[in-house]
């Protein structure tokens, strides 16, 4: 089934590889090779293994077991290869960053808080390539600026949290690619960017591939993506390497069922009606969100700049109704999004379920539990000392405070198996704690928390970015049910036009912190006006 | 796939348990410390002055329980006996009398008053660890020494810890205007010269070991807060704090479930040197009289004592291992504490 | 920030008063005022018969109401309480800390005068045990669970559990008397002023050994743990496998990437252990080693009733205080940029 | 006359050569070193009288000259130092001192009267301390008679006064003078003092060591009081604030002399090198000092202590053989009555002096008063202790306090609880055997230390059941015991009168003691106010050393053969020893 696809000796070669986590095996022996300059695209179901294969082969992953091998040729020929399993942390040290980087799936836990990207960026630079401090600075700037992120000398002098999520996904990348690695393992670099950035971001890899020989071990759910860019592709499920081959007759020719199902999944639409004519349950007007930024120099002792992320956004949902909203990659969606939840100061009005949210937080304990929220970097929105149990059922505790501890598990239990997650999958789910978790299954523990409370209205921002393409359906499947049922009203922010089209009534297109465009979904997608519009839709399709 | 059921029904707790059990150092750490502990309780049945049992004149008496006037065994005071007097071990060796004295035949007050040596005498077969300056056994004063220090430590601790905590996470949590007038309350408070407020209590109220907790408490809680405080204001940032308020959670909850876990370095570590300085702090007062009061036994009292009699090594030394083993323990037991609140330990 | 900065150095002046407030009326309540103290001292001698004898009596040496009066008077207090209280407001507002009671000098000249001592002990306490604590509990945290952790935390502890003034007496009668390697006390040898320049270096350096061992040696437990748990905290966190993976070697994925988001409760710890290093001194080191700095000064006005001294310095530590707890509160931001006070 | 004596009769005859304790032909030279024995860590000024301030150990003593000295050999007794001369008239009203025409200051000036009515003038100013006036309360006028003739007028007649006049410091107008103006006295601080004392102030590293060094030009070197005196070149006095460094230092040979106040340290301590090879040496020197007496005081205004047979209990309870053995190295021995050391010391039955005085109060004192002298109760030899505490037992019965639930009660029901008051928790070890013993008796003792600023408060106000007080003793007792046992004092707040005891019998013989023209009427009267006061039992003797403990460096030192019995001890030493030769340099040039 693994036949080399090329004639190359590889580059990287995986052979019956194993990941335990204290005595569960997680990824039960996987084999595969990667060629010099080969891409090859590693997809499935979320939490079949694919980090943790990746994360082990730089054995970065914490009180984990891992058996097998994986063979890394040597940078010159006729040195000897190098088993990663067996390394010393000391061959690691230099394979890792040098001979192979990384690019993290939540790129809101990667980063280090206190240092500034382009710090974190240059650092690289300086150590591998021996940059001055300056050097390495405006190497930085260069390498931020070519992953499409605006201002990027501006960019480069703020901390992570000061990012948008795709802003911070894209310095993870300039990040990887700094040290020109010869293989690239990048887990789901794309998840937070739009069409058009992603295609920027595969051009740049692209590139880099040609002048360097670059592989790259793509992980990733978006299957578009893979047809565009990967040369191979190798499908897991359950910890099992279940396919392999050439993009082209993977896709053509399915082997395995799991994969049929992957290729054929795209999300139907199936949406009900709004309730027309009802009061609307989320209203905007003249929405306008800063954030202050620190000014340069000696006038930043005494006064701070401000950014403003949304100017002048207007919206409005009606209830059992679904505001999709795109837009580019820092154009202010999560923003609005927060603003929309009172977790941030706004100007201009904004109305939920009838109210103004007030400006401390306190008073609006009422609101929260009919507007509920699912954030975009899951991971980092978790507690991390919390076991699943109080994550979902802490909604409960809150706002049905009368419920006994087996009561509110009787709730929490069947909301966790709607998102497919299910003790039997995962024995002690309820007391596992959330970096036990891969990225998908963190994403679904959010949406669970969510709709453990029954909310009214539902902020989504990007819910099933880490999803593969059958779990995407069932949890869309779900959010569509529960409209359907209790009329939920959502407010949904995605990359992906294809969620837009199976769960959008009306959408809004975002750029540069505006609304550039909105209307009914068929209206928008089938003829837009502003070309931002234009180009997304026709890089979808 | 059935579910193990096991698995099922393991509460954080208990799996945070679980996590400690596996520390086997802070384990056994917890046991013995435990042990000791409830074997200083009791202390009375080790190391006593009394005898568990006498037979006298074909009658039991049991001294530990009841008391009896040195007239009940021939002697001349209707006060209780004193078992050591050698006029009443006569008595009680008289001819088929027999008596049964604890392991360590010496109370925490009692003086050795027939020693062969002056006070501080060197350990004996009388006396296995000598006696201190006052010609008290030195075994029944570290074990009653070690009970009351460890007892007021834990007190002390607790309130201190509990103080320190809720001001500092309020403080930090809410920071902004809260922030700012607490931590100017806390200035204030903090250069109160507390050494006259001391002075001002000793004047009007007599010294127990109540009064030195509840002053030592009033003051012990301020460095703890600061640290609290400066972890709160770092988590107070985080996301998943973010998204407890979006669930609607309250500041109550947020501070206590998803900041203060995430917060305890500090605390955890300060346990065991707050346990020791407190055990210290018990005769860091005796010179104002507000110690506990003379002749209690303390810890910290045999360390002064060991001060001012250098040449009398078995005061301090052994004095000196209690503390350290008590501190170790501690330690010990806290950073198995510390890795068992840690979820990214691997636990099972 | 400056605004931030601006509040915090004005909300100083109301604290500084609440701070003297408080203090002064304490004052007033405390049993034995220097009056009382000075006559018992007068009262009382040194020497004679005796242990356990109380003080001494020497025939009648009582003091009639007239005398009393001129004694208050020269203490002041012959005015009233609040009077007294704004006299010495306004004075510290000109940052005239006032004249002791029983010392020939005023308050600026009491401390400038022990200054040299405190901060000698102060300063090499202070580097030392931050310099030894920190990478200790980092190569703790980095190893825990090992040998080495356990060693060190065997030895790290029983430094902390000696307390200090018993190791002072220990390594004074070793080292001082016994083997006579270093000298008993003061900071510098009579001949001081005859030395070079590094015959001086050397002197200052072998009379500061012993009694910055005996403050180093307990000083650093705390430091270390504190370290030890920040960094183990911290070292399992995502960030440090991004760090990892950019190849980057252990020094620098600690000390850089671990290290500043650990210095959180190390800087928490920071103006309490600052002041005390070096404004509070230890009472019980400068006794043992007759150095005659500010733990001493303090100690012994606050037993005397030495007011004014309570009073001065207090007033300047707290303005000290004041001032490293709001660089502290400063760091925070800077170490961590999330923190934010408002 | 060449000198003055209390009783009138002096032991040296006029132009005597010197005093017979001295060596005249003592070498000088060398150098003495001594510890600061002061309570207070530094000295900042070097003018001793003043209020504010702490002066170094030992300046006032070698810097300045009084108009009499004292001999140590004598009691009662001054002889001519800076005065050749002095009268005093039989009314005893003024004593009239004629100056020494070769008497001069350190500046060269001479002593002259104009000087003695400024130093008296400036002791009994404002800015000195308080106890200068109260020694002086009876001095009404100091008189300049002519250059070098000075009168002091007292109120009354007194027969200390002149002796207390004569002790007194002299020093020069000039001291302070800046520009030919006097500063205030509080402010003469740094100014090295014009005194006329046989050293003057060398070497000075501030607030660690002061050097005195001899005046080679001493204008008194060759009278008879001096000479043989001050043999050292040098007297150096460091600075030790910690008693254990100061030990140790001892032992390392810092010092050339140290007295040892602790039987611990002087038994245990006393150990090492230097002792082993002979350099350093403990000295035991027994004197003849007043014992004093050194006693818990019993405060009589406590209803519970009200009973006589009461406080005999108490006193039967304390075991002073086991403590000497177990807590002191048997360094003490028990104080019997007021006056151990001192002729007005009673002794075995009264005799028929005392008896005249005692008669008239038969019935109103004990009657124990009649029978043999006061002597504290014993455990060793014929009694133990079980036998005093069961005569105590009998006492408390006799009194109506008897054993019930444990506890010894009166009639009422109130148990017996007494309060132990102290400065420092140290105490707490001394009084542990007697707690003990107490407990025995059903007798709580509680131990209670209090800072020592609130003791001194409790103590002025009386408010206190038992304390412990080391009252001084004197060979010349007077009016320091109408203040201790007066019934006048009972009342007074701050009196001395701790006891609160009120007896006319005693108030008659306290003043028949300060009226005593001669030795003859004194003694009786002593010794009858020692039995009344021992047997009222408001005190219970404690413990006193009869000698001096000194230990001193051999090698550099050389000790004259006999100590005066009324020496100091210290004194001693820096006034009559005299530095070895050879061996002065010593092996040990140890920097401080
Ligand atoms: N630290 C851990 N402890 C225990 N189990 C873990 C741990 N980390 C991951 N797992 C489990 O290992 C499995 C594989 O996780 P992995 O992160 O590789 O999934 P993934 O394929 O990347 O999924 P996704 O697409 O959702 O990110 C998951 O079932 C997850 O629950
Ligand atoms: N705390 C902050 N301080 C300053 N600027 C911020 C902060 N948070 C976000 N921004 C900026 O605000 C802009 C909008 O961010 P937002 O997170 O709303 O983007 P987004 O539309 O959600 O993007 P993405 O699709 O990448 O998540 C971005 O340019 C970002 O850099
Ligand atoms: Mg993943
Ligand atoms: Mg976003």
């Amino acid at each position: 089934m693994n036949e080399p696809h090329v004639s190359l000796p590889p580059l990287l070669e995986v052979k019956d590889l194993r990941v335990s986590f204290g005595g569960k095996e997680v990824v039960h022996g996987v084999d595969f090779a990667i060629a010099p300059g080969e891409k090859l695209a590693l997809v499935g179901e979320s939490g079949s293994g694919k980090t943790v294969t990746a994360l082990s082969l730089v054995r970065l992953v914490h009180n984990a077991r891992i058996t097998g091998s994986a063979w890394l040729a040597p940078p010159q020929a006729g040195a000897a290869p190098v088993d990663l399993v067996q390394a010393s942390e000391r061959e690691l040290l230099g394979i890792r960053g040098d001979d192979i980087a990384m690019i993290f799936q939540e790129p809101m836990t990667a980063l280090n808080p206190v240092y500034t990207i382009g710090d974190q960026i240059a650092e690289v630079l300086q150590m591998k390539q021996g940059l001055s401090p300056r050097q390495a600075w405006d190497a930085a700037v260069e390498a931020l600026a070519a992953t499409g992120i605006p201002e990027p000398a501006r960019r480069a002098a703020t901390y992570p949290h000061q990012l948008s999520g795709g802003q911070r996904q894209r310095a993870m990348i300039a990040m990887a690619l700094a040290c020109r690695p010869r293989l690239l393992l990048a887990d789901e670099p794309t998840t937070a960017l739009d069409v058009t950035l992603r295609g920027q971001i595969l051009e740049l890899l692209a590139d880099l591939q040609r002048q360097t020989g670059m592989a790259v071990l793509l992980i990733t759910h978006d299957l578009n993506l893979v047809r565009r860019f990967a040369d191979r592709v190798a499908v897991m499920e359950g910890g099992h390497l279940v396919e392999q081959g050439p993009v082209g007759a993977v896709f053509q020719q399915p082997q395995h069922p799991y994969t049929r199902k992957l290729i054929d999944s795209r999300p139907p639409r199936d949406v009900a009606e709004p309730r027309a004519g009802e009061a609307p349950v989320m209203q905007a007007q003249d929405l306008r969100v800063s954030y202050p930024t620190p000014l340069p120099g000696l006038r930043g002792w005494f006064r701070k700049g401000e950014f403003v992320a949304v100017h002048g956004a207007a919206f409005e949902v009606p209830p059992g109704g679904t505001l999709g909203i795109v837009g580019e990659s820092g154009s202010g969606k999560s923003t609005m999004a927060l603003a929309a939840l009172g977790l941030l100061p706004h100007r201009g009005a904004l109305q939920v379920v009838g109210r103004q949210w007030g400006p401390d937080s306190a008073g609006n304990r009422g609101i929260r539990r009919l507007v509920q929220v699912v954030f975009q970097d899951p991971f980092s929105s978790l507690s991390p000392r919390m076991t699943v149990e109080e994550i979902v059922g802490e909604g409960l505790l809150v706002h049905e405070p009368g419920l006994s501890l087996a009561q509110r598990r009787d709730r929490v239990i069947p909301v966790l198996e709607e998102v497919g997650l299910t003790e039997a999958q995962f024995p002690g789910l309820l007391g596992r704690y959330p970096h036990e978790f891969s990225g998908g299954q963190r994403q679904r523990l959010a949406i669970a928390r969510a709709l453990v409370v029954e909310p009214q209205v539902l902020v989504l921002d990007e819910p099933t970015s880490a999803l593969d393409v059958t779990i995407q359906k069932q949890v869309l499947k779900l959010l569509q049910r529960l409209q359907r049922e209790r009329g939920l009203t959502y407010l949904l922010i995605t990359h992906d036009v294809d969620v837009i089209w199976a769960m959008a009534h009306q959408v809004l297109v975002m750029k540069d912190g505006r609304v550039v465009e909105s209307g009914p979904v068929e209206e928008v997608l089938q003829s837009p006006r502003d070309p931002y519009t234009r180009t997304l839709v026709a890089a979808a399709a | 796939m059935p579910a193990p059921a096991a698995w099922v029904h393991v509460s954080p707790a208990r799996r945070a348990w679980r996590r400690f059990r596996k520390n086997r150092l802070g384990f056994s750490s917890l046991v013995l410390f435990v042990t000791l502990v409830v074997l200083s309780l009791f202390a009375e049945v080790l190391s006593n002055d009394k005898p568990l049992v006498v037979r006298y004149e074909g009658r039991f008496y049991f001294p530990l329980v009841h008391s009896y006037p040195e007239t009940t065994f021939g002697g001349d005071f209707l006060t209780e006996t004193d078992y050591h007097d050698p006029f009443i071990r006569q008595q009680l060796r008289k001819g088929n009398n027999w008596s049964v004295y604890p392991p360590n035949p010496y109370g925490p007050k009692t003086l050795n008053y027939f020693a062969r040596e002056p006070n501080p005498s060197r350990p004996s077969r009388e006396n296995l660890l000598g006696t201190d300056d006052r010609g008290r056994d030195m075994l029944a004063q570290l074990i009653y020494g070690f009970r009351l220090s460890v007892l007021f430590a834990l007190a002390l601790t607790a309130i201190g810890v509990v103080i320190g905590v809720v001001t500092g996470a309020i403080q930090g949590f809410f920071a902004g205007k809260t922030d700012l007038a607490f931590q100017r309350f806390i200035e204030i408070w903090d250069s109160m010269p507390e050494l006259y407020l001391l002075i001002i209590f000793s004047a009007v109220f007599a010294p127990s070991v109540a009064l030195l907790l509840i002053l030592l408490s009033l003051f012990g809680w301020v460095g703890l807060s600061q640290y609290v405080r400066a972890e709160f204001l770092r988590n107070r940032q985080m996301d998943y704090v973010r998204a407890a308020r979006a669930l609607g959670v309250g500041n109550g909850r947020i501070m206590w479930k998803h900041i203060l876990p995430n917060s305890m370095t500090p605390v955890i570590t300060f346990l065991p040197f707050r346990m020791s300085a407190a055990i210290l702090a018990l005769t860091s007062l005796d010179f104002l009289g507000l110690g506990v009061p003379p002749g209690t036994p303390s810890l910290g009292e045999l360390l002064s004592q060991g001060k001012n009699n250098i040449d009398a090594w078995w005061i301090s030394l052994s004095t000196f291992a209690v503390l350290v083993m008590t501190l170790l323990l501690l330690t010990f037991m806290g950073d198995a504490l510390r890795d068992a609140l840690d979820p990214r330990k691997a636990d099972a | 920030m400056a605004a931030y900065i601006l509040k915090r150095l004005l909300l100083m002046v109301p604290t500084l008063l609440g701070v003297l407030l408080v203090t002064f009326a304490v004052t007033q309540f405390v049993p034995g005022g220097p009056v009382e103290q000075y006559l018992a001292e007068a009262r009382a001698t040194t020497g004679g018969g005796g242990e356990g004898g109380g003080f001494s009596y020497r025939g009648a040496q009582g003091v009639d109401t007239k005398r009393l009066a001129e004694i208050k008077a020269l203490y002041g207090f012959d005015k009233p309480a609040h009077e007294r209280f704004f006299q010495m407001l306004g004075q510290y507002a000109r940052f005239d800390l006032g004249r002791s009671f029983f010392q020939n000098k005023d308050v600026w000249q009491l401390i400038r005068e022990k200054l040299p001592v405190s901060i000698s002990l102060g300063l090499w306490t202070f580097f030392l045990s931050y310099l030894i604590a920190v990478p200790l509990g980092v190569a703790k945290a980095v190893r825990a669970g090992s040998r080495f952790d356990l060693v060190t935390t065997l030895v790290v502890l029983v430094g902390y559990a000696i307390p200090g003034f018993v190791l002072g007496v220990a390594l004074l009668v070793v080292f001082g008397g016994q083997l006579g390697w270093f000298p008993l006390r003061g900071l510098t040898s009579s001949n001081w002023e005859q030395l070079s320049f590094g015959g001086k270096v050397v002197d200052y350096l072998w009379h500061i050994t012993l009694p910055v061992t005996a403050m180093v040696v307990g000083s650093f437990a705390v430091t270390t743990m504190l370290t030890k748990n920040s960094f183990l905290e911290e070292i399992r966190k995502q960030y440090v496998l991004t760090a990892r993976a950019k190849g980057l070697d252990e020094r620098r994925v600690l000390w850089k990437h671990v290290f500043r988001n650990a210095l959180m409760p190390i800087i928490a710890g920071f103006p309490a252990a600052f002041l005390g290093a070096f404004f509070t001194g230890s009472l019980l080191i400068e006794t043992l080693f007759s150095l005659d700095g500010l733990g001493l000064l303090s100690y012994e006005s606050v037993i005397r009733r030495d007011y004014p001294v309570v009073l001065g310095t207090l007033y300047l530590f707290t303005l000290l205080g004041l001032l490293t707890k709001l660089l502290s509160d400063l760091l925070y931001v800077w170490v961590d940029p999330r923190v934010k006070f408002d | 006359a060449h000198g003055y004596a209390l009783w009138g009769e002096l032991k040296q005859p006029p132009g005597f050569p010197h005093f017979a304790y001295v060596n005249p032909q003592a070498p000088k030279g060398g150098e003495l070193r001594l510890v600061s024995n002061l309570r207070y860590s530094t000295f900042d000024k070097y003018n001793p009288f003043t209020i504010k301030g702490s002066p170094p150990a030992y300046l006032s003593g070698l810097m300045f000259d009084s108009l009499l000295s004292g001999a140590a050999d004598e009691v009662g007794a001054g002889y001519g130092l800076l005065a050749e001369d002095v009268e005093v008239p039989p009314d005893g009203l003024s004593a009239t001192f004629r100056l020494r025409r070769e008497a001069r200051f350190h500046n060269g000036d001479p002593v002259l009267a104009a000087d003695v009515k400024h130093s008296f003038d400036t002791l009994l100013g404002p800015h000195t301390s308080p106890a200068y006036k109260t020694v002086l309360e009876d001095l009404v006028a100091v008189e300049v008679v002519d250059e070098r003739t000075v009168r002091f007028r007292f109120k009354r007649k007194n027969r200390e006064m002149p002796l207390t006049v004569g002790g007194l410091p002299i020093f020069s107008r000039k001291w302070g003078m800046e520009n030919g103006k006097a500063k205030p006295f509080d402010q003469v601080v740094m100014d090295i003092p014009i005194g006329s004392g046989p050293y003057k102030i060398g070497p000075v590293r501030f607030g660690k060591d002061i050097t005195y060094v001899r005046d080679p030009n001493y204008w008194a070197r060759d009278v008879n009081v001096r000479r043989g005196t001050s043999n050292f070149d040098r007297i150096t006095v460091k600075i030790y604030t910690d008693p254990t460094a100061r030990l140790e230092a001892l032992k390392a040979g810092e010092f050339d002399l140290m007295r040892i106040n602790i039987s611990r340290d002087w038994a245990r301590q006393m150990t090492g090198r230097k002792f082993n090879s002979g350099e350093l040496v403990k000295g035991e020197f027994r004197h003849r000092l007043p014992a004093g007496f050194q006693s818990y005081i019993l405060n009589t205004r406590n209803p519970k202590l009200q009973d006589p047979r009461v406080r005999e209990a108490l006193a039967l309870a304390m075991d002073f053989e086991y403590m000497n053995r177990q807590l002191f190295y048997n360094a003490y021995q028990r104080v019997q009555g007021l006056f151990g050391n001192t002729d007005c010391k009673s002794q075995g039955t009264p005799g028929p002096e005392e008896l005249a005085l005692l008669e008239p109060w038969r019935g109103k004192v004990p009657d124990a008063v009649f029978g043999p002298a006061y002597e504290p109760p014993r455990t060793d030899g014929t009694s133990s202790l079980r036998d005093n505490l069961r005569k105590a037992a009998g006492l408390l019965k006799q009194a109506g306090w008897e054993v019930r639930d444990g506890a010894l009660r009166n009639a009422k029901g109130e148990s017996l609880v007494l309060e132990y008051l102290d400065s420092q928790e140290s105490g707490a070890r001394v009084m542990t055997p007697w707690m003990r013993n107490l407990g025995k008796l059903g007798i709580t003792l509680n131990y209670r230390p209090v800072d020592f600023a609130l003791y001194q408060q409790r103590l002025q106000k009386k408010e206190f059941e038992i304390i412990s007080l080391n009252i001084l003793g004197t060979h010349t007792p007077g009016q320091d015991y109408v203040d201790l046992f007066g019934s006048k004092a009972a009342d007074v707040e701050d009196s001395g009168n701790y006891t609160g005891i009120k007896s006319p019998a005693v108030d008659e013989l306290l003043r028949r003691m300060t009226s005593a023209d001669t030795r003859a009427e004194l003694l009786p009267a002593c010794r009858a106010l020692e039995r009344v006061v021992m047997y009222s039992h408001i005190l219970i003797p404690q413990w006193t050393a009869g000698t001096h403990r000194m230990v001193y460096n051999a090698w550099r030192l050389q000790p004259t053969p006999a100590m005066p019995p009324y020496s100091q001890g210290e004194a001693w030493v820096i006034d009559t020893w005299w530095a070895r030769p050879g061996r002065a340099a010593g092996p040990n040039g140890n920097p401080g």
